[in-house]
């Protein structure tokens, strides 16, 4: 069974139909995009997954339990992550602070084990300083783990929120628009650092990505929506060549400018 | 009196009180509205308008007259100073303030309501004083409803000076950049909007329209103190968030709605006016629970 | 040759102890299309703040049409006939597309005249006429940008700085884009562009600038940026 | 933008300030400096007047009300517009329990907390949705409605409010001196102290920040935002409530004028003038608000302008408050 | 036992130089915050009675100087208040205005062994909460609602509406009030209440119409008790309207304005009526730029009072001082003869009846 399926997915706003009847699959272990042109309902799809928005109908099933009526928190305690669009880092905390957030959902101490600083508290808090450190270096920014998020490039502040989503220990990671203002060369490191996501921490990918050469080059299957609607999926080639997809999105022009 | 003479009564006491609450909700859902700042200081504008009035009517009588034509000169001069009293006062607790964290502006808010309030205290001695007019309040009947010729002028020039608000925040640019300052203040200036003069006028104006307010309750009341905006001031507000902080139309409707729910409230046996202002908090936490934004607000939409 | 009409002299931006700009020169003749290039944090975006004074200069000077505008405030510099479109589009969300075309021409009197530009600006991004009434939060990425520099154009500027206009565009979006601002120029207004895809800027562009680490390394025509070997190994790849 | 006009001299003055921060920022320092001034306050009363003790006593009162509004508004970032009503409940539990039905004051403690959270519950559970403002006025409203309620109904002793509290009893001694609630006050703020200290170093404390900081991002990340904000809310009553519980014990009476909204606002006033959420900075707007009106008494009808004045200044000249959370590169870790 | 000493250092000051030594007084009230106004006022009256003391040769060869404790009308403040003023080893207070602020004081002042003259503030619960070092020189409450009765039943009054602020002395007129006049077997058919900075008294005004009462009686401070009385009678009301002595002062009924006319007053001994007050309030005039309220006179004569214990005792010592102020027995105050009960309250009912007429107070009675 697959590790996420979207049946029937609708969302809308007032008369606006942002999702209309959208089904796929996620396969345990895969890489799989979805793109389509702007405002098409990408990232209204994210925000359904992830709770943040309510579906008018149809079902989510995440590791065989449906997640429509689910608040964020308990979809990420499943083990769901997401990165945002733009940037959603805790500006004025450090690096190594925001991807502690991330082990929030693994750990339990409260009040009493604040207070009291137990036994168990000290060994958690200890635990999520390691889960971090361990993260950050995965993306390669641990010596940047002390400077405030804000003050770090671009590109280092994409990386940071990896990292946050990484410790929250998913089985799937949600990437919306991960390379938007990354050049060339981060680019390609963005590609190699998804693939040992997958191969060494056996973490699933949905990715949503307007760079048409990273995502051909780095998804098994690509999903394609317009206005809410999937018009195409399948291999990169069998999506390249769609004319729909030429049509809605791609244009004319040759494509095949990334990386 | 019959239970329709009270209705009608009470009508009329909620909507003249009602805009009271109203002229000086709009200061604070303007100045909420361009800074996103409570700003506490506001009550004591009104109090401060309302001091001016009268010192200012004071001066006139000599020469024009304390009825109506004084009054209108004395409104419209105070309103005049108050309302550069609000720039000032923008320009030195507030805009070296805006880049700074919420929380603090407010702190010198505060600051700015403690210094005027305590400045009137220390002047007046904490007496009241007594708002001396020529009008006289012989009462005429309009149907069932007692009705005095100030308490007639009074709310038809409250409602009056909204609807030339409203008009000047349509009709000109200045609305419209408003707006879009309190959206973002970066963006406008690269639209060639001078920020800080739209502050400065939105200060203007708001504290002008309290100054208004508090001459006109000097009128209607008869008296001043330096307490008289404390009370009015939490209605207000209470008034703006009901209409939807920020939005003006919003601050005026709840001015008009806090108004008439008191005015009736107040007469459910049950509750009386012991009970009055509980009535009105209790409802406004009811109110926020059902409808979060006010009545005029929209929800913010974000994208994640 | 035409004239000179933004000169940079050793530009230097600080955010605290942190320096943007280590002291950059360049100029933008009258009509041309001029484009900056650099990695991410390499100061690209804050060039075209501190021109704009959105942040300030903590040293040299920006010279426009001759007149020393590093110390003007932002609105002032906008009514001057420099306008910068900024990273993220930072259109209004919660005003109408048309209120949002109506404020970048805040420093109008004449309504006659913004009705006008309104009409101009919905020739070339016929869409902004459709939406006209929506919200400007509920466009797409896409519209978003062709709002912002719609709104941009009302100022009928001397001088349009761009910022990364491409950024999140579907490719068919971003070529549409690449049109206008062709066209804009071809109508005279001189560009100064920002952008990412550096194959796609160095197309449209004049001339081009190389930025790294807050210091300008390169600089010359587009044509010849576009075949210097160390160009094509960081920005054009492959 | 306001940036292009400021002035780029930097101040001496804030420099020595903000190194003398630096130095109390590192442990070592800090513990010794906490020791000395730990001995120093217990000395203290022997050798001082009752004015001097009385003011002391209040001081420490407002630190721990000051740190339990800096739970809710410094560390989890919500505006608190009626905190007195929190120490209303716990001082009227108290009373009530104490002054109606006779029960040991000891006792009352347990009560008044219990009420203080029923209470924060009641109003947290409905609002902490709202976003900012909203909850702002909430809470306004919510502790006009307390303090009305209490003025209006018998059992509280109406507008009289309530007398005869009895005072407290320890280990066979009545304590009735101001010494006694001097050193009873103390102790609550050093337990107010080390409770803050560790609330903040830990998961739930990094909790309140993240949701400060970006609520959605928080809650991307598994934190269950309004339960979070919910335990802020009832731990900050709670301390209020303990707060209320010993400020009856030592008035034997109590009133409703004693919960009015000016004195929310001095509360909130003393942590953002401080510095919100930064522990030493509250305790030192608690001083400040406590201290100077009090010292200046002298200048009779005058001081509340002078103060006000002063809080003008401090705040434009230290717009993060005067110690503030944190700045730059944080070495914090 | 603390008990205060003189300051035996005469200061540099001095320029008569007759004095053996100082003496502190000590004077609770509130001079900032919503009351600050007849706060203010009994401050001066204080003052100016020590400054006539001392020119007639101070207490027991000593210099009176005093030291004011502002309670803004707060409790906790209150309490810092005598703190500050016990610390500074006061020889004894005068003041209280604010019942609801005095009352946490009392304990203070009697652990401290402090004499505490009251003034003003006269709710019953005070009585209570003394533990005998302080003594009250205004009537208390239960006889100015026995005053307010006599009067409502001299008039023919039958129904009345009972209106206060909420404050704790204004309850407590209101609640003897009701007491007394429903055991006199009258009803009360309209109880209300109006928050401190209201202006706007309509739905008071409407439901106090509707109810119709023969009188209304404000129990609470005159600048609210001036709005509401020009609200009823612009409203139409044309009842008996009576204030209690809160609204005592001049200042009401140049609020009032025309509207006070014909309106009563349950008043503390007020000066202007007092023939033995002529010479205060000559004084008050020339010292202070305005006229003296409704409790100037109390607050001269609780100087005056204590200065008189002092000499009797012979000593500055608390207890002394307490006993001889327990004892004292026809004190004549220009506010009339002043005696305690073994509660330490006034002996007899000082309240007089007064009436607005030509924007002055009169003499109702
Ligand atoms: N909160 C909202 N209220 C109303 N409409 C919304 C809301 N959020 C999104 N929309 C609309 O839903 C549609 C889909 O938006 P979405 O953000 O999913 O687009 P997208 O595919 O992610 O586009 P892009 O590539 O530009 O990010 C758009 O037309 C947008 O205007
Ligand atoms: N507000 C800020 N505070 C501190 N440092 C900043 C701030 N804004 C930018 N920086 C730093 O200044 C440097 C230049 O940033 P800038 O945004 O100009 O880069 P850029 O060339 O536009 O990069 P990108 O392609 O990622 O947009 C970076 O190192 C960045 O971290
Ligand atoms: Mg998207
Ligand atoms: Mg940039």
């Amino acid at each position: 069974m697959a590790l996420l399926d979207i049946k029937d997915l609708t969302l809308r706003f007032g008369g606006l139909c942002a999702v209309n009847q959208l089904s796929l699959e996620i396969e345990e272990g895969s890489i799989r995009s979805l793109i389509g042109p702007n405002g098409a309902g990408k990232t209204c799809v994210f925000n359904c997954l992830t709770g943040f928005y309510k579906p008018s109908s149809g079902d989510m099933v995440f590791m065989g339990t449906s997640i429509m009526k689910k608040k964020p928190h308990l979809i990420t305690h499943m083990g769901m992550a997401r990165t945002f669009q733009n940037l959603r880092l805790f500006k004025q905390m450090t690096v190594m602070e925001n991807v502690m957030s991330g082990m929030h959902c693994r750990t339990n101490a409260a009040f009493a084990g604040a207070v009291l600083r137990t036994q168990s508290q000290k060994a958690e808090e200890k635990l999520i300083r390691e889960i971090a450190e361990e993260c950050l270096d995965f993306v390669g920014i641990l010596d940047k783990k002390n400077y405030m998020a804000k003050n770090l490039p671009y590109g280092d502040q994409r990386r940071v929120e990896w990292a946050r989503a990484l410790a929250t220990q998913p089985k799937l990671l949600l990437l919306d628009e991960p390379a938007a203002g990354l050049n060339k060369e981060e680019k390609a490191r963005l590609i190699n650092l998804m693939r040992r996501i997958r191969d060494e921490r056996k973490v699933t990918i949905f990715l949503i990505e307007h760079d048409m050469g990273l995502v051909m080059k780095v998804s098994e299957k690509i999903f394609v929506i317009d206005y809410g609607v999937k018009i195409a999926e399948g291999t990169s080639k069998e999506v390249r060549d769609n004319p729909r997809v030429v049509e809605a999105y791609l244009g004319k022009e040759e494509t095949e400018d990334a990386v | 009196m019959t239970t329709w003479e009270i209705f009608l009564q009470q009508l009329f006491n909620g909507l003249l009180v009602g805009s009271f609450y109203g002229l000086v909700a709009i200061g604070y859902s303007m100045v909420y509205g361009i800074i996103k700042l409570l700003n506490f200081a506001h009550a004591d504008i009104y109090m401060s308008g309302a001091f001016a009035g009268l010192i200012i009517l004071g001066f006139l009588n000599p020469y024009i007259g304390n009825q109506w034509l004084g009054i209108i000169v004395a409104l419209l001069l105070s309103m005049i100073l108050v309302g550069l009293l609000g720039v000032a006062i923008q320009r030195v607790a507030y805009r070296p303030m805006l880049k700074a964290p919420r929380l603090s502006i407010l702190i010198t808010a505060l600051a700015v309501s403690m210094i005027l309030y305590n400045t009137v205290l220390l002047m007046t001695q904490g007496q009241y004083k007594p708002f001396t007019t020529g009008l006289t309040h012989e009462s005429f009947y309009i149907g069932a409803l007692r009705m005095t010729e100030t308490r007639l002028v009074l709310l038809i020039a409250a409602l009056a000076l909204m609807l030339m608000l409203h008009l000047f925040i349509t009709r000109t640019m200045y609305g419209k950049a408003m707006r879009a300052i309190a959206l973002d203040r970066d963006t406008c200036q690269l639209m060639g909007i001078n920020v800080y003069k739209i502050i400065a006028i939105t200060f203007f104006v708001g504290s002008a329209l309290a100054a208004a307010a508090g001459i006109m309750a000097g009128v209607y009341y008869g008296t001043v103190h330096f307490f008289m905006g404390f009370l009015i001031g939490l209605k207000a507000f209470t008034a703006a968030v009901i209409g939807g902080i920020g939005i003006i139309p919003g601050a005026m409707l709840g001015g008009l709605l806090l108004g008439l729910l008191e005015a009736f409230g107040t007469q459910i046996p049950f509750i009386g006016s012991s009970w009055r202002d509980v009535f009105t908090f209790v409802f406004l936490i009811l109110f926020l629970i059902f409808k979060p934004n006010g009545l005029l607000g929209r929800m913010e939409s974000e994208r994640m | 040759m035409s004239e000179t009409i933004l000169a940079l002299k050793d530009l230097e931006t600080r955010y605290g102890q942190i320096y943007a700009l280590r002291g950059i020169n360049f100029e933008v003749k009258k009509g041309e299309i001029v484009t900056l290039l650099g990695a991410n944090g390499a100061g690209k975006s804050t060039t075209l703040k501190t021109i704009s004074s959105l942040v300030p200069a903590s040293a040299g000077s920006v010279n426009f049409f001759n007149e020393d505008i590093t110390h003007l405030d932002p609105y002032a510099i906008v009514e001057r006939g420099l306008i910068h479109v900024p990273e993220g589009r930072m259109i209004f969300k919660e005003l109408t597309v048309l209120e949002n075309l109506e404020l970048g021409s805040f420093t109008l009197r004449d309504n006659v005249e913004r009705k006008k530009r309104i009409d101009r600006v919905c020739e070339l991004f016929p869409v902004l006429k459709e939406r006209h009434k929506q919200m400007g939060g509920f466009l797409s990425g896409g519209e978003q940008q062709m709002l912002a520099i719609g709104r941009a154009l009302m100022t009928e500027p001397k001088i349009l700085m761009l910022d990364e206009p491409s950024m999140g565009l579907a490719p068919i979006i971003v070529q549409n884009i690449m049109d206008i601002i062709k066209q804009i120029n071809s109508e005279g207004t001189t560009i100064l562009l920002v952008e990412q895809n550096a194959k796609v800027a160095l197309k449209l562009a004049d001339r081009g600038y190389v930025l790294e680490t807050g210091e300008i390394v390169m600089e010359g025509d587009a044509d010849v940026l576009s075949k210097d070997e160390s160009i094509v190994k960081a920005y054009l790849g492959e | 933008m306001a940036e292009k006009k400021q002035k780029k001299f930097t101040n001496p003055f804030g420099t020595v300030v903000e190194s003398l921060y630096d130095l109390f920022d590192k442990k070592a320092p800090r513990y010794l400096l906490m020791t000395i001034m730990t001995a120093f306050l217990i000395y203290l009363p022997l050798s001082s007047s009752r004015f001097t003790q009385e003011i002391m006593t209040n001081l420490f009162f407002y630190v721990v009300v000051c740190l339990g509004l800096n739970i809710i508004v410094g560390f989890a970032g919500l505006l608190h517009l009626g905190y007195a009503a929190f120490f209303a409940v716990g001082a009227y539990t108290t009373g009530i329990l104490s002054s109606v039905y006779g029960v040991n004051f000891w006792l009352t403690l347990p009560f008044s907390i219990i009420a203080a959270v029923i209470a924060g519950l009641a109003i947290g559970a409905p609002t902490l949705r709202l976003r900012g403002d909203y909850l702002a006025i909430v809470t306004l409203g919510f502790g006009e409605i307390i303090r009305l309620t209490v003025r209006n109904l018998d059992i509280t002793g109406g507008a009289m409010g309530l007398i005869g509290i009895q005072r407290p009893v320890l280990f066979g001694i009545v304590l009735n001196q101001i010494t006694h609630f001097y050193y009873l006050f103390f102790i609550l703020a050093v337990i107010a102290i080390i409770v803050s200290y560790r609330l903040h170093d830990s998961r739930l404390g990094r909790a309140w920040e993240y949701i400060r900081e970006d609520e959605d991002a928080a809650s991307a990340m598994g934190i269950n935002v309004v339960q979070i904000r919910l335990y802020a809310f009832i731990i900050g009553s709670a301390f209020g409530a303990l707060a209320g519980s010993l400020y009856a014990a030592k008035m034997t009476a109590i009133s409703p004028e004693s919960f009015m909204f000016i004195h929310s606002v001095m509360i909130l006033l003393a942590v953002v003038l401080g510095g919100m959420g930064k522990i030493p900075g509250v305790i030192l707007g608690a001083i400040i608000v406590t201290l100077i009106p009090e010292l200046s008494r002298d200048i009779g009808q005058f001081r509340l302008i002078i103060f006000a004045v002063l809080l003008l200044i401090l705040m434009l000249y230290r717009p993060q408050g005067i110690w503030p959370e944190r700045q730059g590169i944080s070495t914090k870790l | 036992d603390d008990t205060a000493a003189p300051v035996d250092e005469t200061p540099e000051g001095d320029a008569e130089g007759e004095f053996e030594g100082q003496v502190l007084f000590g004077i609770m009230v509130p001079i900032t915050g919503s009351e600050a106004a007849d706060g203010i006022d009994m401050e001066n009256a204080a003052l100016l009675a020590v400054q006539e003391i001392n020119a007639a040769g101070g207490v027991l060869g000593y210099e009176i100087i005093t030291s004011t404790g502002d309670d803004e009308c707060d409790p906790s403040k209150a309490t810092a208040a005598a703190s500050k003023l016990i610390s500074e080893e006061v020889v004894a207070v005068v003041g209280g205005y604010c019942s609801g602020a005095t009352l946490p004081t009392l304990a203070l002042y009697g652990d401290a062994g402090i004499p505490f003259v009251i003034g003003a503030a006269n709710a019953t619960s005070l009585i209570d909460e003394n533990p005998g070092w302080t003594f009250m020189i205004n009537s208390t409450g239960d006889a100015q609602a026995a005053k307010a009765v006599e009067w409502f039943e001299g008039l023919g009054v039958d129904t009345i509406a009972l209106v206060d602020d909420g404050s704790a002395f204004a309850v407590d007129l209101k609640e003897q009030t009701k007491m007394q006049w429903e055991a006199a077997g009258h009803s009360v058919v309209a109880e209300d209440r109006v928050e401190t900075g209201t202006q706007d008294f309509s739905a008071v005004v409407t439901s106090i119409m509707s109810a119709n009462p023969d009188a209304v009686y404000w129990t609470a401070y005159q600048g609210l008790g001036a709005l509401l009385i020009r609200q009823l009678r612009q409203d139409g009301y044309e009842g008996v309207i009576m204030v209690g002595d809160g609204s005592s002062a001049q200042e009401l009924l140049d609020l009032a304005q025309a509207e006070g006319e014909g309106v009563y007053c349950t008043a503390p001994p007020v000066v202007d009526f007092l023939p033995a007050a002529q010479s205060f309030i000559e004084g008050y005039n020339e010292n202070f730029p305005r006229e003296p309220g409704a409790y100037a006179g109390l607050m001269y004569d609780a100087t005056y009072l204590l200065v008189n214990a002092i000499e009797r005792a012979g000593s500055f010592d608390g207890e002394a001082i307490k006993d001889a102020l327990a004892a004292t027995d026809g004190f004549e105050g220009i506010t009339g003869p002043i005696g305690f009960t073994p509660q330490n309250t006034l002996n007899r009912s000082n309240f007089v009846i007064l009436v607005g007429e030509g924007g002055r107070w009169q003499l109702a009675e």
